[in-house]
């Protein structure tokens, strides 16, 4: 499985990036997502996968008696889910009011500004 | 296929009862389940941040069946001060070890254990901040969209 | 010991943010509050950097948790600098904001950011592990994402939608750093990683690593090519907004790669040169990006971009002369771009414009403002003895010393077109006569009160005297700087105080 | 014996389940994808679940299926309707083999009282 | 010293400040400041006579070996009495000059840093305060020739002439701190017993480049002389005392002072001696074709300089001999004349010589200091000019080879000169008075009075050199030469060649003077060279490097989000796979890897067509679901792989996100696509070639084994010391609770941003 | 043959057939709001998968998250609903 | 009926703290059991507080006979589905209903939708009408009598009376 998911993060990475070259501000927050999720993955894929065992100590041990998920990844992951959630809202706000000010929502008509000297 | 006439805009407030009611339902039902999701995040999986998530997915599925401003009758004061709240007990917590002289986010217990809840410590309130923050921000956010919408 | 202190101005910033939640849309007292808030913040950060420089290093674990098992903080002699940096910077922003932004941005939360904002440059800049090091960093950035957009027209917009894209994609490359560091190492303490990569014997994947992080920060911090965000930004959001991006922001950037390339990697051959490499074509890219700009901001983003070249150069070089130079460099750096670009602020308020084509006649009619900018711009190209001519020793000198002829070139060139278009702007701003005629509509400043003008020229005043210290006590600065960056060249001392740090839970 | 409920309770949900897939496959138009569906799949996981409660058969877990159900049998069908309902306001188009369409005589009598 | 030096800008400082403060009486008597430092530096010269040098340490930044250490030598001494004596004159002179200027208090300020940073310059012991105050020289410069800075084009000079010295500057920065570099000192008196140790290091030409560079940029030596002639945009008192006296020779003082330090005697000296040469006879040729009496001293002075350069070149006795005679003799006659010059403008408001004449009659005075000066300048006997002339005749004639040639071109220099001399001295008092100027006013004892006491000078010292060589010029000498010698300043050398060859210089520079028709055609004639000359083509390339830079800066930075995303993406694809393919071996540990099950692969295929999806679709709503069910497909990873809480959170944080957009796509447009399959297949490329490398990345960490010594502290101690069970939780509030306090924080800021954003409405009036 | 054995092989292979061929329907749509039930139906039976899976890794802590699946897996098909309703077009 | 309910779960937690298990056998018998006494204590009662005791077992007939009904349209959608080719006659049809609270027309729906083969389309503006998409609705009369006599008329039974 380590593998399969090595594939999706790389797939996740590819997406995003075709994804922030397209000329839809939506396309572009799409992206992004798909960036933030393969990194996510990533994260998870470098505690090592351990199937099925949440880092959950048993209702009646004190300590762990199996073999468990590695938890920081888990933790890390957690954040950074939030985080991302965080930076999307705002993001996804940003482009309605784009919307909203320049009347477009296509990149290619976002460029007036810096060509300006 | 038949190509169908342009139909008139439907009322919504006759359709809307199904979600409504159901919502009616549905609300309770997940504010119990995201203090729950809340309380024993420490043992089992869970926490401030879940529960606060479906604490305010309640909400805006309330205000996804009425309106915004019916949904904003529930707060007293508008969600946006649940931020700072929120914010202000989670350091607050933090803090309070500060006062015993251990660093800053030293979890403090209580030496005896609460019934339901078990072991109470400063952790607690620090997810009940937590809890608020999330709640507060994701109403906010939802809510402040769709007034705009 | 347990040095909870550490967090005081950071929990100071985080308090004043909240209270002035609670005091929303109340004009006046976010004013109040802010000021106070900043100026308790300043004393504390003032106090922590000459308590981190008596006692070496101050270390906190946050949760009594022992490193590298906690979150540690660690205040050491570079970080208590950054933080002074910041502390200064955001105070005179601070005042400067309260009479440069108009009503309806205070309104709308304009302090509380900016009180997060600077909450998350400490932060960041306090931080003893990596990860930490990431959401300190998104701190910033959100709260840069709603000051960069806050209240924006068009242009602000268009800008911000780069802004807010090219940083997202940095965060992202370093999150993934960080997990393929994680991945490595099985930790997140920056003391235990550089430990623990010193111990890796996959040297070639160690190397890939620390590119990403190179190019994460690099994103952040605006070199060549990665740059692009800065200049379709910089100039859009108002004065007092950009003069913290322009002071800190990407010194943030500079900050988090001298942390990560001196403590977690050494960087290797092949990574020096590409430092170097990458400086060469920041300072030729900025210097020739400022040559054709009219506006005042323009060039200076661009002058930013040119300087950031400076910053890498010396990293690159990696002496600790260098690291010096770095140093040195870094708190002109902050000092005189966040002046600067409160400069502009004040000159918009004059004439309407920071376009230099449009502007003229201000060194006769005020003369003396434009004394006390001529000393932030003579800082800025580094007219000896002030504060940005110091570093340029060391950096020429570690260029030759390193054989880096091209780099020595490019320092050159870029000096000097940093001298040339400031002077020209200079020529055009205040020697030339001012082309339209100036009437009472236009020059905002002047129907201005006394306190409110006090509030915009005090803070100019303050930062410029601040370089004009910096540049004549250049002694003192290089000791302090020496010390740093022995500190910094030496890690040794920083991982054994934070791993072996005792606390008591 | 709780094996077999087990067994049995599994294979049937998970058979429902594939017949709500196929269902959604294999009808010609929204409405009857829509109708045969959503229902399907939540009785199939109903069953399924129901199975979890037999094999860990304890009071918390059961009584936590139970509300996963109740859930499950307030909410499917709730957002079912309310697509479906939109899918017509948005003039999605009905079988070209339906029969009859009174919602839609009813729309437009109302708008030309004189057809 | 160090205090008179400091005092010297306290008091800059004092006046640039003082604004309307000080009223315009105090600046008449202003000349007493440059007057005092005067009379002190005269007092030096008894402790000179005694043969020692004064030197007074003064700490600075002992960490970089930089300090204030003061030298007062003869060659010091020789500039510091120039630079205040010069100094007074010309304080008086513009006291009377700009009377009543709005702004007299910046130019008395920017005069007096100038002086201060002069007198740092030719003081210190130290390369870098010398660097320091050279800047300083620079900038009052700047400021002195934009004075007039209504003007554009007296900013375009001033800009011009900043360009060109602080370009010369950094450089010859960059050439100190190499002489640091290779000899770990930047005193001046330590690096005179280094100098072996320079001139063999392998960088020293680069030394000997770089120091040129700062030097003939600062002296205007050819093809940096350009801006020279720009800065006489300056009131004519700055150019008689920074253009023409003190500020020019700042480069020659340089070049003496290293003399010792770096003449090796083929590198140095050929190069000098070619520059220098070229640069004499050049704008020698070019003054006599001006009509601007300060453009034609400008010339001159530039040939000057070069002649100097030149003579420091040569190398021998006679040379370093007739550098520092003709240093003095310079300045004094150069200044004589500029001021002149002065007078005349301030006079008749012109100073093209083709319009004046006759002014003899109405300022006889000053027409007899003027002719003293231009006789010296010719180096007529009895002048103090002749002294120097014959000192340079020598040493050219003292050349190993080349002798005549060389004496040859040093002759038509000279000829050259003397007629520019006369141009400025004689012209514009000879002949008729015109009616026009009948009604000017005559000059101010302040005005005249210095061009006299000036030209008394060339006199005084012309007809008794010993005062001025035993006076001073001798320890000069002795400074540049490293040893004493036998050759003094004489009246008269006798009937020799030397002599032969000044009397053709003089004659001919007359029957030039004479032959010479005055009118404005003289002036086409030279400007027909401008295209190739060195001014125009720096202008050329000031031009073709601000196209550059449009059309580069254009290049990378050309509004186009896609073309900064792809820039970055490639630029961090190239960089870390050619690391990645260089150092690391790909492998593929296969064994320590789980295979997959079936469910697995299904969510796989799922997300996989969901990406497709997103990717393909051209309706928003679909990308949306699409994003959807890569969110849900994720979360049962999470599941599978033992995350609730991921899952959990994954999943909520997923329909948020996806409720948001529903909320806001609400009103855009449809998708815009590319029709372009170029672009197409370029973002492939490039977006295929990112993921794979991230892939590889993954892959190889993965091979890496590393300790789980973190995680496994907190699965041991989530129960015995943080009371929990669920240790990602437990992370959460406790191991790792400030990353949890600082995240809530960020959803804090990111919700009352999209609130401000959303409420907020700006106004047009609102600007900032 | 024990229970796992059995969930392994029968019930999940059914269960991920059936997500693959609601997928195919996904794919051919042919309107958003037949999207949108896919969707809506690959949550739902997600919640199933998970229910099988718990039993199949004999862990009970993942019935929280096929709880919150169940509770709150709607609210995208209600809020598409709303969506399209407002924009009253189906593209 | 409220009071009735809560007075049962109480008791049967009481019986539960007394018996010190909680699980779910044992909940499940103490709710029976309170029930038990609550149903022979409620003899004294008026009949309309009584029908509480009515209502908990036709609660569980309606709860059986409805999946009995769903798990037979299943079958029914599953021939459908199953053979290749597709014999059902959908449409939608308008059916008037009798019911009166929010909460009943709400049941009623969601019960129509968790059918397989039906679906509620809309709900007119006077809440009167609902209109039903069905599979087999060629005979209309007959799917609207089996709408009537099935769902609606034990839906009103359980909630009502
Ligand atoms: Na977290
Ligand atoms: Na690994």
């Amino acid at each position: 499985m380590e593998l399969l998911l090595v594939l999706l993060v790389g797939i996740f990475y590819s997406a995003g990036i075709f994804l922030m070259l397209r000329r839809s501000m939506v396309k572009l927050l799409l992206g992004l997502l798909l960036l933030g999720n393969g990194a996510n993955i990533l994260i998870f894929l470098m505690g090592g996968l351990t199937k099925g065992k949440p880092p959950i100590i048993g209702e009646h041990d004190k300590q762990f008696t199996d073999v468990y998920a590695d938890p920081v990844p888990q933790a890390l992951i957690l954040t950074a889910i939030v985080i991302s959630f965080a930076l999307t809202a705002f993001a996804i706000i940003l482009l309605k009011k784009v919307y909203a000010t320049t009347g477009s929502e296509d990149l290619d008509s976002l460029n007036i500004q810096d060509l300006d000297i | 296929m038949q190509k169908q006439n342009k139909p008139k805009e439907p009322n919504p407030k006759t359709d809307m009862i199904i979600l409504k009611t159901a919502t009616n339902y549905l609300i309770p039902l997940l504010l119990m389940f995201s203090v729950f999701i809340l309380l024993r995040g420490h043992y089992l999986s869970g926490g401030g941040f879940v529960g606060g998530l479906i604490a305010s997915i309640a909400f805006i599925l309330h205000s996804l069946a009425h309106s915004t401003e019916e949904t904003l009758k529930f707060f007293k004061f508008p969600p946006k001060t649940l931020i700072p709240t929120g914010i202000s007990i989670s350091v607050l917590s933090g803090f309070l070890p500060v006062l015993f002289g251990k660093p800053f986010l030293t979890v403090l217990w209580i030496k005896t254990p609460i019934a339901i809840i078990g072991s109470v410590g400063t952790a607690l309130f620090f997810d009940l901040g937590v809890f608020l923050i999330v709640i507060g921000v994701t109403l906010t956010i939802i809510f402040t969209i769709q007034e705009h919408v | 010991m347990i040095t909870n202190f550490i967090l005081a101005p950071i929990l100071v910033h985080l308090i004043t943010a909240v209270l002035l939640l609670f005091f929303w849309q109340k004009v006046q007292a976010q004013k109040v509050i802010s000021t106070i808030g900043n100026s308790i913040a300043f004393l504390l950060c003032v106090r922590l950097f000459f308590t981190t420089q008596e006692e070496g290093f101050l270390i906190l674990q946050t949760g009594g948790w022992k490193a590298p098992f906690g979150i540690t903080f660690v205040s050491d002699s570079f970080s208590s600098i950054m933080v002074l940096l910041t502390a200064i910077v955001s105070l005179a922003v601070g005042v400067y904001s309260s009479a440069a932004l108009n009503v309806s941005r205070i309104k709308y939360g304009y302090f509380f950011i900016f009180h997060f904002l600077i909450m998350g440059l400490l932060g960041a800049f306090l931080a003893g592990d990596i990860f930490n090091l990431y959401v300190w960093f998104e701190v910033v950035i959100i709260s840069s994402f709603v000051l960069m957009t806050l209240g924006g027209g068009k242009m602000q917009m268009e800008a911000g939608i780069k802004y807010v894209t090219m940083n997202m994609l940095a965060s992202t490359v370093f999150l993934t750093a960080i997990g393929i560091l994680y991945g490595i190492t099985g930790t997140l303490n920056m003391a235990d990683l550089s430990l623990k990569i010193a111990e890796n014997t996959h040297t070639g994947l160690v190397s890939v690593t620390a590119l990403l992080f190179f190019v994460g920060f690099g994103i952040k911090s605006a070199v060549f090519p990665l740059y692009f965000w800065l200049p379709s930004s910089y100039h859009t959001p108002p004065s007092a907004i950009a003069a913290i991006f322009s002071g800190l922001l990407t010194k943030m950037g500079i900050y988090a790669m001298i942390r990560v390339f001196t403590l977690i990697f050494q960087p290797d051959d092949f990574i020096r040169n590409t430092f170097i490499v990458i400086a060469i074509m920041t300072m030729i890219t900025g210097a020739l990006g400022a040559i054709n700009k009219r506006s005042l901001r323009r060039l200076i983003s661009y002058l930013i971009v040119c300087h950031i070249g400076y910053l890498i150069a010396g990293i690159g070089i990696y002496t600790e002369l260098a690291m010096v130079g770095v140093i040195f460099y870094l708190i002109h750096d902050v000092i005189v771009k966040s002046n600067l670009l409160m400069i502009t602020g004040v000159i918009q308020k004059i004439r309407e414009t920071i376009d230099i084509t449009r502007l003229g006649g201000l060194g006769k009619e005020y003369p003396k403002l434009s004394f006390i900018i001529s000393i932030a711009l003579f800082s800025l190209v580094g007219i000896p003895p002030l504060s940005g001519f110091w570093p340029k020793i060391q950096f020429l000198g570690e260029s030759i010393k390193a054989g880096q002829y091209i780099l020595f070139g490019a320092f050159i060139f870029a000096s000097f077109i940093t001298l040339f278009v400031v002077a020209k702007a200079w020529t055009e701003v205040f020697w030339k006569p001012s082309p339209k005629p100036i009437t009472e509509e236009i020059d905002h400043f002047a129907s201005l009160n006394f306190w409110r003008k006090f509030k915009l020229v005090a803070p100019i005043t303050a930062l410029s005297l601040v370089s004009l210290y910096i540049g004549l006590n250049a002694d003192g600065v290089y000791e302090l700087t020496q010390k740093t960056a022995h500190e910094l060249m030496n890690p040794s001392a920083y991982i054994d105080a934070v791993l072996n740090h005792k606390i008591n839970r | 014996m709780t094996d077999f409920l087990i067994i049995t309770l599994s294979t049937l949900g998970a058979v429902f389940i594939l017949v709500a897939s196929l269902g959604i496959y294999r009808m010609p138009d929204f409405y009857t994808r829509s109708s045969v569906t959503v229902k399907a799949s939540t009785l199939g996981v109903g069953c399924v679940l129901a199975a979890v409660a037999i094999h860990f058969s304890e009071f918390s877990i059961t009584t936590k299926i139970f509300a996963v159900i109740l859930f499950l049998f307030i909410t499917s069908p709730v957002g079912a309707f309310m697509i479906t309902r939109t899918a017509y306001i948005t003039n999605t188009p009905l079988w070209d083999k339906s029969v009859r369409d009174e919602l839609k005589d009813e729309i437009t009598d109302e708008e030309t009282p004189e057809n | 010293m160090p205090t008179i030096l400091i005092l010297t800008f306290v008091i800059a400082f004092l006046i640039l400040f003082s604004g309307g403060f000080l009223r315009s009486k105090f600046y008449k008597y202003i000349g007493i400041i440059p007057l005092a430092l005067f009379i002190i530096f005269c007092a030096e010269l008894t402790t000179i006579h005694w043969g020692s040098d004064i030197y007074i340490p003064f700490k600075w930044i002992p960490f970089l070996g930089i300090d204030l250490n003061l030298k007062l030598d003869g060659l010091s001494l020789l500039f510091a009495l120039l630079i205040t004596g010069i100094g007074t004159l010309v304080f008086i002179y513009a006291s009377n000059y700009l009377k009543k200027h709005p702004y007299l208090n910046r130019f008395y300020g920017y005069m007096t840093l100038f002086m201060g940073a002069m007198l740092g310059v030719v003081l210190s012991d130290n390369l870098i305060s010398l660097f320091v105050f050279w800047e300083l020289t620079s900038i009052s410069s700047f400021f002195l020739i934009g004075f007039n800075n209504e003007e554009e084009a007296s900013r375009k000079s001033a800009l011009n002439a900043l360009g060109i010295t602080a370009l010369g500057g950094f450089f010859m920065l960059g050439g100190f701190i190499l002489i640091y570099n290779i000899t770990g000192t930047f005193s001046i008196r330590e690096l005179i017993k280094l100098s072996d140790v320079i001139q063999q290091n392998a960088l020293f030409p680069l030394v000997l480049v770089l120091i040129f560079l700062g030097a003939f940029t600062k002296s205007a030596q050819f093809p940096f002389h350009s801006w020279l002639p720009g800065a006489m945009k300056a009131p004519t008192p700055v150019s008689a005392y920074l253009h023409s006296a003190t500020m020019v020779k700042a480069g020659i003082y340089l070049l003496a002072r290293m003399t010792p330090v770096l003449s090796d005697g083929l590198w140095w000296n050929y190069t000098l001696m070619i520059v220098g040469g070229i640069t004499m006879f050049y704008a020698a040729f070019h003054s006599v074709f001006r009509t601007d009496m300060k453009s034609i001293l400008a010339y001159s002075t530039i040939s000057a300089l070069g002649i100097i350069v030149f003579l420091l070149g040569i190398g021998n006795e006679y040379a370093y001999y007739a550098a520092v005679t003709f240093i003095l003799v310079h300045a004094l006659y150069k200044a004589a004349l500029f001021l002149t010059a002065g007078i005349v403008d301030h006079a008749v408001h012109t100073r093209d010589i083709t319009q004046i004449s006759g002014l003899k009659n109405v300022m006889p005075l000053v027409f007899y200091a003027a002719l003293v000066a231009a006789l010296s300048s010719a180096g007529v006997p009895l002048m103090f000019g002749f002294i120097s002339k014959d000192l340079i005749y020598e040493a050219t004639l003292h050349l190993p080879q080349w002798a005549m040639w060389i004496t040859g071109i040093a002759v038509l220099t000279n000829i050259f000169l003397a007629c520019a001399g006369f141009m400025v001295g004689i012209k514009p008092f000879m002949g008729k008075f015109p009616e026009k100027f009948q009604n000017i006013h005559k000059p101010d004892i302040k005005l005249w009075l210095p061009v006299v006491i000036l030209s008394s000078l060339t006199l005084l010292f012309g007809l008794f050199p010993v005062l001025a060589d035993k006076g001073v010029l001798e320890f000069a000498f002795n400074k540049i030469n490293q040893a004493s010698s036998n050759i003094h300043l004489k009246i008269w050398h006798g009937f020799n060649e030397v002599l032969l060859l000044s009397t053709i210089t003089i004659l001919l520079g007359f029957a030039l003077f004479f032959i010479k028709r005055y009118e404005g055609k003289s002036l086409y004639f030279i400007e027909k060279f401008n295209k190739i000359a060195p001014q125009k083509i720096i202008d050329n390339l000031a031009e073709a490097t601000r196209k550059f830079a449009f059309y580069y800066t254009r290049l990378f930075h050309n509004g186009y989000l896609r073309n900064y995303l792809i820039t970055i993406i490639l630029f961090l694809t190239l960089l870390v796979g050619y690391r990645l393919f260089t150092t690391t071996p790909i492998e593929v540990n296969t064994k320590d890897l789980s295979g997959f099950r079936f469910y697995e692969l299904t969510i796989f295929v799922l997300i996989l067509i969901a990406i497709f999806f997103t990717i393909m679709t051209k309706s928003r709503l679909t990308a949306i679901v699409s994003m959807g069910i890569v969110g849900y497909c994720i979360c049962l990873i999470y599941v599978f792989y033992g995350a609730p809480d991921l899952a959990m959170t994954q999943f909520a944080i997923d329909t948020l996100t996806v409720v948001l957009f529903v909320l806001v796509l609400y009103k855009l447009p449809p998708f815009l696509g590319y029709k372009s399959v170029t672009v197409k297949i370029r973002d492939t490329i490039v977006s295929a070639a990112f993921g794979g490398l991230m892939m590889l990345i993954a892959l190889q960490a993965l091979v890496s084994p590393y300790t789980k010594e973190t995680s496994k502290f907190y699965a041991d101690n989530v129960y015995s010391l943080a009371k929990g069970k669920n240790v990602v939780n437990v992370i959460l509030v406790d191991f790792r609770g400030f990353d949890t306090m600082i995240e809530g924080i960020v959803l804090s800021i990111a919700a009352l941003g999209v609130y401000s954003l959303l409420k907020y409405k700006s106004t047009n009036a609102e600007t900032e | 043959m024990t229970i796992e054995t059995y969930i392994m092989w029968v019930v999940m292979p059914i269960i991920c057939l059936s997500l693959l061929i609601i997928v195919f329907r996904f794919v051919k749509g042919p309107y958003v709001v037949d999207r949108v039930i896919a969707l809506d139906l690959i949550i739902t039976s997600g919640v199933g998968l998970i229910g099988a899976f718990s039993i199949l890794s004999n862990d009970s802590t993942f019935l929280d998250t096929s709880m919150i699946l169940a509770l709150i897996g709607f609210l995208s098909t209600v809020a598409f609903a709303n969506y399209l309703e407002k924009g009253n077009k189906n593209d | 009926m409220i009071k009735n309910l809560l007075l049962n779960l109480f008791l049967s937690l009481v019986w539960v703290a007394l018996t010190g298990y909680l699980n779910y056998s044992n909940f499940v018998f103490g709710f029976a059991l309170g029930f038990f006494i609550l149903w022979l204590l409620s003899r004294t009662l008026e009949p309309e507080e009584r029908n509480y005791f009515f209502r908990v077992p036709k609660i569980i007939m309606f709860i059986f006979s409805f999946f009995y009904d769903m798990l037979k349209a299943n079958i029914e959608v599953t021939r459908e589905i199953m053979t290749p080719r597709l014999n059902m006659t959908p449409g939608i049809i308008a059916y008037e209903h009798c019911l009166v609270t929010d909460f009943e027309i709400m049941m009623l729906t969601n019960l129509i939708a968790l059918t397989p083969g039906t679906m509620v389309l809309k709900i007119s503006d006077d809440k009167k009408i609902l209109y039903i998409h069905g599979l087999y609705v060629k005979d209309k009369e007959k799917f609207i009598e089996k709408v009537r006599s099935g769902l609606e008329k034990k839906l009103t039974e359980i909630l009502r009376s």
